[in-house]
C-alpha cells in the first residue's frame, strides 16, 4: 500500500490517526479542572509538536542513517523561515509558495554548507557545520539587519503589499492557504471538554505526514541502505565502486531541506522570525530530540521533539501560585512543604527537569524513548520483539 | 605598531582561557575517550568556588544602627562579617578582598571531589558508549549544574573583585620610553597569563616527568597495550578525571575578577572551547594550547576597529572562520591524529 | 601485454623509499602472487593500485589505461575489486543487504540517487544478490546481521561481494591472516573453485607459503620495496635469493 | 481546590452551551481566538479576568524577568483589593477600587519568554489560545517586546510591554495594540546630553562601544546626536557582537584613540562586562587630552549594576525608575514592594506594575475589555502619581511621555541597593520628539488600526 509494506503502512496510519486527533488526544482533561494545565491541545503547541517532528525525521535522515552528526542545522531551519516570510512580504501570503521557497532556499545553503563540511568527517565535520550555523545566526543578528530584521527578526506589516494578495491599505496580511486562514479554527464543546480544530494544525499536521510518509520511502529505498553503509563502512563502499560523498551530501540536503520546510511551516504558522533560531543551542536541541526520541528509529525523533516541546511549553508555564491551587487539600504545613519540593523543578526550574530527564533517559533507555516503548511492549508480553515499526526501521530488510 | 602590541597581549590573555579549558576537555578526551558537555560547567563551578568563599569570608551578623534608616525607613541593619568581629576592620576587609586568590586552595578539594564524584558516579558508565550518548548525558549534566547553582545564586552576574594590590593597571609604554597610556595592561590579567602558563607547564611536566604521566601517555596512545600490560588503567583515569576538572576550575577561580560569574558563563565557553579543541586537533594537548592562543590573538586582532571597518562583521565570525579555514586545509586540525573521531 | 601492468613505480615516505622502480605484468586469468618479508612494500603497492595511494612516479595500467589520479570507487568500475586483511563488510547490515549494494553498484554506477524507489521492487537486484549467497553456500543466512557472522563467513561475504561485481582483477591482501589451518584450506578451496569456475586474473598478497604454492601461477618477490625475482612457483621455489632473503626466514 | 483560571472556557459552566455533551460546533473565520459572542479576543465571561505575564524566567535575564513577576504578583493582589494597595490610592485616576477590573477578579498565567522572540511568542499564543488571556506583558528586551507586541496586534490583544528601551518599540514598529511606559533611546540621549556637558565640558572626544543588534543601533544613534548637538565630537563607534562576554579587545585600544570619554551602548551581562573590562584597564583613573578620562552607560539597571560591584562609581548614565525617589506614589511601592519581598523593586518591576495598573484602569474607564476601548482610554492619557510625575500616554505611537533620571554610580552606598543616585530629573519637555521624528521610522512609521480579533 503507497509502496510500503504492512508494518510501515500500519505505523503511517497509526501516525495518522495520532495527528489527526491530536486536538482530543492532547486534551484529556476537563476544563477548568487542576490537571487542564497538562492539557496540550493548543494550537500553538500542537503545531510546534508536528513542526519540529519534521525538522527532527529530516535531522535523522541524515544523522540516523550516515552517522554524519551535524551541528549545525539550525541554520537551514532559519534560512527557510528567512525565506518564507520574504515571500509572503513580497509575493503572496499563500502558504505553499512561502514553503516552497524555505525548501528550495535551505536546500541551496545546504548544499554549500555540505559540499564544504562533508570533506571531513566525525567531530570535525561537526565542527564545520557548528561554524557555518554559528557565522550564520551571528551575521543575520548584525551585520545583515537590513535583511534579517537583525534581533527583532522580521514580521508581517501594514506595509507589506504582496503582488499576489489583495490586501486593504494599512491590512496586516495573514498567511492563508487559498483563503483559508491559518489563524481560523473550529471549537468543539463537550461535556466539560473544549477541543480546538485548528486550520494551521491541520495543514502542518497534513504536511507533516507527507514528510514521513517520504522519510519512510527513504529508509526502505536501495538510498536508504547506501546511507546505513556509509554509516557501517566508508572503505567498502569505496571498494565496492561506491562514491560515498554524493550521497551523504544528497542526505545533508535532504535533511537540509526537511529543515527548511520545518522553517517555512513556522512561518506559515506564526509569521515571524527571529535569528535565535539559528542559535547553536537550537541546533543542539534538534540533536537532543533524535537521540532522546531514538537515533535511526522513523517515530523516535518525533516522540523526543513531543517531549521536549511539551516541557518547554507546559512545564515552564506551572508557577507557584498554581501548585498551591494542586495542593490545596494538605494540611497548610504540609502543603508548603510539598510546594517547596516540587518547586524547583517547575515553572522557572524546567530546564532543570529537562537536564535531569535527558541524564535519566541516556542512561536507562539508551535506545530512546522508543526502546522504552519497546520495553514496556515487551512487558505486556506482546508478541512485538521483532514486529515493532522502529526496530524494523533498523534492521530488517523491506519486503 | 603599539596597537598590534596590543592586540596581541590581550589574545594572549584571552588565550590563556581558552587554553586552559582546552587543555582540560584534552585530557579528559584523550585519556577517557569522553567528550564532555559538562566541561564548561566544571570552568564555572570553579568561579562560584571564588564566589562561595568570598561569602563565607563575608558571613556576617546584622547589628542594627539606630542612626540610618534602610530602604523601608525602619533602622538600618548593618551586616556586620565575622571576620571583623576576630581580627579587626581592617584585617577583615584586607583578608575578604583576597578571597580570589585563597579560594584557589579551597577550590581544589572541592573539583577533586566533583571530578572524581562526576567520573564514578556517571562518566564511566558511558566509556564504551557512542559518543552521542555521552553528548547528551554530559549537556544534561551541564544543564543540572548550572541550573543548581542558578538557584542558590540567582542569575545575575556577582562582583568578585582581585585583591586590592592587582586592581589597577601597568604601563608597558612607560616602561620602554613611550607615552604613557600607549600600552598598558591590567595586573590581573597579568596575572591570569602567568597563572595559565604555570598550570599549563604543570600539565606537561606531570605528563611527560612522572611515571603515571608516562603511563597516562602510553594510554592516550593506546589504550589496550596499557590495559594488556596489566596497569590499573581506571584508577589512573579516575584521577586524571579529577586533575582536568582541577584544570578547569582554577581557570574559573582566577577568571572571576576578570569577568562577573553567573550561572551560563559555562555554556557560554562550552562551544568555543570545542572549536578550540578541534582546531587543535582532537586529543593533541599541545594542538588544544596552541589553538587557544591562536583563536585568542585572532579575535583580538579581528576586534580592532581599523579591521572592523574593512570587513564590517568579522570580529562575529572570525573564529568560526578560522576554524573552517583550518580544517579544510589541515583535516585534522593542527596537530590531530589520524582515526581519532573520524568515524 | 598484461591486464595490469606496473612501471617504474617509485613511493617515498618522508626518508623512507617504500617502492623502489617496481615492475609487475599480470596476465589475463592468472593467479599471481606477491610476496616478500615485513616491510616489503607490498602493502603499499596495493594501496597504488587501487587509487589509495599516489605514487610518486611510475605508471600503473590497468587494461590499457591508467589508474593513477583516479578514486579508489572509480578504479573499482574499471574492474578492480580488493579482498581485505581483515575482512571489511557492512557490520550493520544483514548480509542480503550487503549482498545488494555491490549488485547496485554494478547496475546504477558510482551513485544514484534513487531515494523513493522501494528496496521491495528492486526483483533483479535481489535474484543476483540470492543467486550469488547461494553460490558460497550464505542464503540460509540472508537475514542475519554481518556483524555476528563468523569470520570465516565474514571472508566468504566479502568475497561473494567483490565476486558479484564480476571483477576483471580481484586483488586479494593476505585473505587467510589469522586464519585456522582448516578455515585457511576452505578459503584456498573456495579461491580454486572461483579460479576455475570463473577465470577470474587474481593477485594475492600472502604470507602463508602454503597458501601461495596451492594457488599462484607467477610469484613476484618483494624484498625492500624492490621486486627480486618474477618467476613459476617452481622456479621460486629453489631460487637461491628468495631463499636467502625471504624463504629461509619463514619456511615452514 | 481547582482555580478557574479559564475565563474564555468559563463559558462552558456559565453560557448556554454547556449543554449535556453535544458538539457544537463554532466556526470562526477570523482568528482563533476570536470569540464570537463578545466582539473581541478572549472576552472575560464570569467573574474573572485572565491576564498574561510574559517573562525571562531562563537565561541571562531571569533575574529582571523573576523581579518582573514580583511586581505582576504585587498588582495582582492590589487590584484584586489584597495588601496595602501600593500606588492605588496615589494614582491620579481613582477608578481602581479593589474589586479587580470591571468588577471582575484579577487572574493571571505565567510564561517564560527565555529573552528568545521564538519562545515568547509560543508562551503568549498559548496564555492566548490555552488560558484565554485578555492582555500580555512583561518582558525584558527589545526582540521579545517587537515580536510579542506583533503577535498580539495580529491576535486583537492588548500589549503592555515590559522593560524594552530601544526606540523601535514604539518607533518603526509600534502597533496599535502595542503600549510602552518605559523610556527609550533617545530620551536617554537627551536626556544625559545636558548633563554630560555640564559635568565635563562641551570640547569632549566620544568613543562609542555599541552591542551590535537593533537595540545598540537605535542607542548609539541617539546618543550621538544629542552628544554632538552639545558640541562633543564622535571618534569612532565599534560594534560588539551580543555574545562577547570578554572585552578587553574593544576596550584596550580606547586609549590610544584621542578619545576622552567611552560610551558604553551594552545593556545586562554586556554592560557589566564592558564596563568591569573597562574599569581593570584604568580608564577610570586616566588621562586624556588633559581631561580626566569618563566612561558613561546610558541605560542603567541597578540590578545589573550589582554584578559591576564598586566599578559603577561616579559613572553616569540614565534609568526609567528608581526606589530612592521620593514622591508619594514610588514610596507607596517601594514600602508595599519591600515589606513582601524584602528588598526594593527595581525599574523592571515598576514599569511591569505601571502597565498593569494603567491596563486596568483604562479598562474600568472604558466600561469595557475590547482592546480597541481600552486603547482609546489609553491614548492620551494624562496621569499622575505613579512614580514618575505627571506623564502622558502619547496617541500618536502610544508612548508615555514623562521625566527621566539621570544617575550615577553611588560613591559610597549605603547598602547592597543603594548603588545609584539620582543626579537630575530632566523634565519631560527635554525629552519629547516628534512621533515622526527619523529614529523613530520617520513618517512611514505607523500604528495601523486597532485589531480587536474578531
Amino acid at each position: 500500500m503507497l509502496g510500503l509494506g504492512k508494518k510501515d503502512f500500519s505505523l503511517l496510519m497509526l501516525v495518522l490517526v495520532l495527528t489527526m486527533l491530536a486536538p482530543f488526544i492532547l486534551n484529556p482533561f476537563p476544563e477548568g479542572s487542576g490537571m487542564a494545565q497538562f492539557n496540550a491541545g493548543y494550537p500553538d503547541l500542537m503545531q510546534r509538536f508536528v513542526i519540529f517532528g519534521i525538522f527532527a525525521i529530516g535531522f535523522n535522515i541524515l544523522f540516523g542513517l550516515t552517522g554524519y552528526l551535524s551541528f549545525g542545522h539550525a541554520a537551514f531551519l532559519g534560512v527557510g523561515s528567512y525565506a518564507a516570510i520574504w515571500m509572503m512580504k513580497l509575493v503572496s501570503l499563500n502558504v505553499i509558495p512561502a514553503m516552497i521557497m524555505g525548501v528550495i532556499f535551505a536546500g541551496l545553503f545546504a548544499l554549500v554548507v555540505g559540499f564544504i563540511s562533508l570533506r571531513r568527517s566525525g567531530i570535525y565535520f561537526s565542527i564545520l557545520t557548528l561554524a557555518f550555523a554559528q557565522m550564520s545566526y551571528a551575521l543575520a543578528y548584525s551585520v545583515l539587519t537590513p535583511i534579517t530584521g537583525g534581533e527583532t527578526g522580521l514580521q508581517l506589516k501594514s506595509t507589506d503589499n504582496p503582488i499576489l494578495s489583495n490586501l486593504a491599505e494599512g491590512e496586516i496580511g495573514r498567511a492563508s492557504l487559498f483563503g483559508l486562514d491559518m489563524r481560523a479554527s473550529i471549537e468543539l464543546e463537550m461535556g466539560n471538554w473544549l477541543f480546538t480544530l485548528n486550520m494551521g494544525y491541520y495543514v502542518a499536521a497534513f504536511v507533516m505526514l507527507i514528510a514521513f510518509y517520504i522519510a519512510i520511502r527513504i529508509f526502505r529505498s536501495p538510498f536508504g541502505v547506501m546511507l546505513r553503509a556509509v554509516k557501517s563502512n566508508q572503505n567498502r563502499m569505496n571498494y565496492t565502486g561506491l562514491n560515498p560523498r554524493p550521497y551523504t551530501l544528497a542526505a545533508f540536503v535532504i535533511s537540509g531541506m526537511y529543515a527548511g520546510l520545518a522553517g517555512g511551516l513556522m512561518v506559515a504558522m506564526d509569521t515571524q522570525v527571529g535569528p535565535e533560531r539559528m542559535f547553536w543551542t537550537a541546533s543542539g536541541e534538534v540533536v537532543l530530540m533524535t537521540i532522546l526520541g531514538g537515533v535511526g528509529t522513523l517515530i523516535g525523533p518525533v516522540l523526543g521533539a513531543g517531549l521536549i516541546k511539551y516541557m518547554e511549553n507546559i512545564i515552564s508555564k506551572i508557577n507557584s501560585d498554581i501548585l498551591h491551587t494542586w495542593f490545596a487539600f494538605l494540611p497548610d504545613g504540609l502543603e508548603d512543604l510539598v510546594v517547596t519540593l516540587i518547586y524547583p523543578f517547575i515553572g522557572k526550574g524546567w530546564h532543570l527537569t529537562l537536564g535531569i530527564v535527558f541524564m535519566l533517559v541516556v542512561i536507562f533507555l539508551p535506545g530512546g524513548l522508543v526502546e522504552g516503548g519497546q520495553r514496556i511492549a515487551r512487558l505486556f508480553g506482546k508478541r512485538r520483539k521483532s514486529e515493532d515499526g522502529s526496530s524494523a526501521g533498523k534492521t530488517t530488510p523491506a519486503e | 605598531m603599539d596597537a598590534i602590541i596590543l592586540q596581541i597581549l590581550n589574545g594572549l590573555d584571552k588565550g590563556s582561557a581558552y587554553a586552559l579549558i582546552a587543555l582540560g576537555l584534552t585530557l579528559i578526551f584523550g585519556t577517557l575517550g569522553v567528550v564532555n558537555f559538562a566541561h564548561g560547567a566544571l570552568f564555572m563551578i570553579g568561579a562560584f568556588c571564588a564566589v562561595t568563599l568570598q561569602r563565607l569570608l563575608s558571613l556576617s551578623h546584622e547589628v542594627v544602627d539606630e542612626t540610618r534608616t534602610d530602604f523601608l525607613g525602619n533602622p538600618l541593619k548593618v551586616e556586620v562579617p565575622y571576620l571583623q568581629d576576630w581580627l579587626g576592620a581592617e584585617t577583615a576587609a584586607a583578608v575578604i578582598s583576597w578571597s580570589v586568590p585563597l579560594a584557589i586552595l579551597f577550590s581544589i578539594p572541592i573539583m577533586i571531589v566533583v571530578g572524581v564524584a562526576m567520573e564514578r558516579g556517571l562518566i564511566k558508565h558511558f566509556y564504551k558508549r557512542p559518543h552521542a550518548d555521552q553528548i547528551l548525558v554530559t549537556f544534561g549534566l551541564a544543564i543540572v549544574l548550572q541550573e543548581v547553582i542558578k538557584y542558590y545564586f540567582g542569575a545575575n552576574p556577582i562582583p568578585t573583585p582581585a585583591p586590592e594590590a592587582f586592581t589597577g593597571s601597568f604601563d608597558f609604554g612607560a616602561l620602554i620610553g613611550m607615552d604613557p597610556y600607549t600600552i598598558i595592561y591590567p595586573y590581573w590579567r597579568l596575572v591570569y597569563f602567568a597563572f595559565a602558563m604555570i598550570i599549563i607547564a604543570g600539565v606537561f611536566a606531570f605528563l611527560q616527568f612522572t611515571t603515571f604521566g608516562m603511563v597516562v601517555r602510553a594510554g592516550m596512545a593506546d589504550r589496550e597495550t596499557v590495559g594488556l600490560l596489566g596497569i590499573n588503567i581506571d584508577k589512573r583515569f579516575t584521577i586524571m578525571f579529577a586533575i582536568a576538572a582541577c584544570v578547569a576550575g582554577l581557570a574559573g577561580v582566577m577568571y572571576a575578577p576578570i569577568n562577573a560569574p553567573n550561572y551560563h558563563m559555562g555554556m557560554d565557553f562550552l562551544v568555543l572551547s570545542f572549536v578550540v579543541v578541534v582546531v587543535g586537533g582532537m586529543g593533541s594537548l599541545p594542538g588544544a594550547v596552541a589553538a587557544g592562543f591562536l583563536l585568542g590573538i585572532l579575535e583580538s586582532f579581528a576586534s580592532m576597529a581599523a579591521v572592523i571597518d574593512i570587513l564590517p562583521g568579522i570580529n562575529q565570525i572570525i573564529i568560526y572562520l578560522v576554524a573552517i579555514i583550518i580544517l579544510l586545509t589541515r583535516p585534522r586540525g593542527l596537530m590531530g591524529r589520524k582515526g581519532v573521531m573520524e568515524e | 601485454m598484461g591486464i595490469l601492468e606496473v612501471k617504474g613505480v617509485n613511493k617515498r615516505f618522508g626518508g623512507l623509499q617504500a617502492l623502489g622502480d617496481v615492475n609487475l605484468s599480470v596476465q589475463e586469468q592468472t593467479v599471481h602472487a606477491i610476496i616478500g618479508p615485513n616491510g616489503a612494500g607490498k602493502s603499499t603497492l596495493l594501496n597504488c593500485l587501487v587509487g589509495k595511494l599516489i605514487p610518486d612516479s611510475g605508471s600503473v595500467m590497468f587494461d590499457n589505461q591508467s589508474v593513477l589520479g583516479r578514486k579508489p570507487h572509480e578504479i573499482n568500475q574499471m574492474g578492480i575489486s580488493r579482498v581485505f586483511q581483515t575482512p571489511e563488510i557492512f557490520t550493520d547490515l544483514t548480509v542480503l543487504e550487503n549482498m545488494m549494494i555491490p549488485c547496485f553498484a554494478k547496475r546504477d554506477g558510482a551513485f544514484r540517487l534513487h531515494a523513493l524507489e522501494s528496496l521491495g521492487h528492486e526483483k533483479g537486484i535481489r535474484e543476483m544478490a540470492e543467486t550469488m549467497l547461494e553460490e558460497v553456500n550464505m542464503l540460509d543466512k540472508r537475514n542475519a546481521h554481518a556483524g555476528s557472522l563468523s569470520r570465516g563467513d565474514k571472508r566468504r561475504l566479502e568475497m561473494a561481494m567483490c565476486l558479484v561485481q564480476e571483477p576483471r582483477l580481484l586483488l586479494l591482501d593476505e585473505p587467510t591472516a589469522g586464519m585456522a589451518r582448516a578455515d585457511t584450506n576452505n578459503t584456498i578451496d573456495l579461491l580454486k573453485e572461483i579460479k576455475e569456475k570463473r577465470k577470474i586474473t587474481m593477485a594475492i598478497i600472502e604470507h602463508d607459503m602454503h597458501v601461495v604454492f596451492s594457488l599462484a601461477e607467477r610469484i613476484t618477490v618483494l624484498a625492500q620495496g624492490t621486486p627480486l625475482v618474477e618467476d613459476t612457483p617452481d622456479n621460486i621455489k629453489g631460487h637461491p635469493k628468495v631463499k636467502e632473503a625471504y624463504l629461509g626466514e619463514a619456511a615452514h | 481546590m481547582s482555580k478557574s483560571k479559564f475565563t474564555r472556557r468559563g463559558l462552558l459552566k456559565t453560557g448556554a452551551l454547556g449543554g449535556a455533551g453535544l458538539a457544537m460546533p463554532t466556526i470562526f473565520t477570523g482568528a482563533v481566538w476570536a470569540d464570537a459572542h463578545s466582539g473581541f479576543t478572549n472576552a472575560p465571561q464570569g467573574d474573572t479576568v485572565t491576564l498574561g505575564f510574559n517573562v525571562p524566567q531562563t537565561g541571562p535575564y531571569a533575574d529582571e524577568g523573576a523581579d518582573e513577576l514580583r511586581a505582576y504578583e504585587l498588582a495582582v493582589e492590589h487590584l484584586n483589593g489584597g495588601g496595602d494597595g501600593g500606588m492605588i490610592p496615589t494614582f491620579s485616576s481613582q477608578t481602581l477600587d479593589g474589586t479587580g477590573i470591571l468588577g471582575k477578579r484579577v487572574e493571571y498565567v505565567t510564561g517564560d519568554t527565555q529573552t528568545k522572540s521564538d519562545a515568547a511568542r509560543a508562551s503568549a499564543r498559548s496564555m492566548i489560545e490555552k488560558d484565554g488571556a485578555v492582555m500580555i506583558t512583561g518582558g525584558s528586551s527589545s526582540g521579545v517586546a517587537v515580536a510579542v507586541q506583533a503577535l498580539c496586534q495580529e491576535a486583537g490583544i492588548i500589549f503592555m510591554a515590559g522593560l524594552t528601551h530601544s526606540n523601535d518599540t514604539t518607533g518603526k514598529d509600534r502597533k496599535a495594540n502595542g503600549f510602552r511606559h518605559f523610556f527609550n533611546s533617545y530620551m536617554s540621549g537627551a536626556a544625559l546630553a545636558p548633563v554630560l556637558a555640564n559635568a565635563y565640558g562641551t570640547d569632549r572626544k566620544a568613543y562609542h562601544l555599541t552591542a551590535d543588534y537593533n537595540w545598540g543601533y537605535t542607542t548609539e544613534e541617539a546618543i550621538t546626536a544629542s552628544t554632538e548637538a552639545m558640541g562633543w565630537e564622535t571618534v569612532n563607534a565599534v560594534k560588539t557582537p551580543l555574545t562577547q562576554t570578554d572585552f578587553s579587545s574593544y576596550i584596550a585600544p580606547v586609549l590610544q584613540s584621542g578619545a576622552d570619554v567611552l560610551v558604553l551602548n551594552h545593556y545586562g551581562g554586556n554592560m557589566v562586562n564592558s564596563l568591569t573590562n573597562a574599569v581593570q584597564f584604568g580608564l577610570r583613573d586616566a588621562q586624556a587630552n588633559g581631561k580626566n578620562f569618563e566612561i558613561v552607560v546610558p541605560l542603567y539597571s541597578r540590578l545589573m549594576a550589582r554584578g559591576a560591584g564598586a566599578n559603577v562609581k561616579g559613572i553616569f548614565g540614565s534609568t526609567n525608575w528608581h526606589w530612592s525617589l521620593t514622591d508619594a506614589g514610588s514610596q507607596a511601592f517601594v514600602r508595599s514592594f519591600g515589606t513582601k519581598y524584602g528588598f526594593p523593586p527595581s525599574q523592571a518591576a515598576h514599569t511591569c506594575y505601571v502597565q498593569t495598573l494603567l491596563y486596568a484602569d483604562a479598562v474600568n474607564r472604558a466600561g469595557s475589555f475590547n482592546p480597541c476601548a481600552v486603547a482609546e482610554a489609553l491614548e492620551g492619557f494624562e496621569f499622575d502619581g505613579l512614580g514618575n510625575g505627571p506623564t502622558l500616554y502619547r496617541a500618536e505611537d502610544h508612548q508615555c511621555f514623562k521625566d527621566v533620571l539621570v544617575v550615577k554610580g553611588k560613591e559610597n552606598p549605603e547598602n547592597e541597593f543603594d548603588l545609584l543616585e539620582i543626579v537630575e530629573i530632566t523634565p519631560v519637555d527635554q525629552v519629547t520628539y516628534a512621533p515622526d521624528h527619523p529614529q523613530f521610522g520617520g513618517a512611514e512609521a505607523s500604528l495601523g488600526t486597532c485589531n480587536p480579533g474578531a
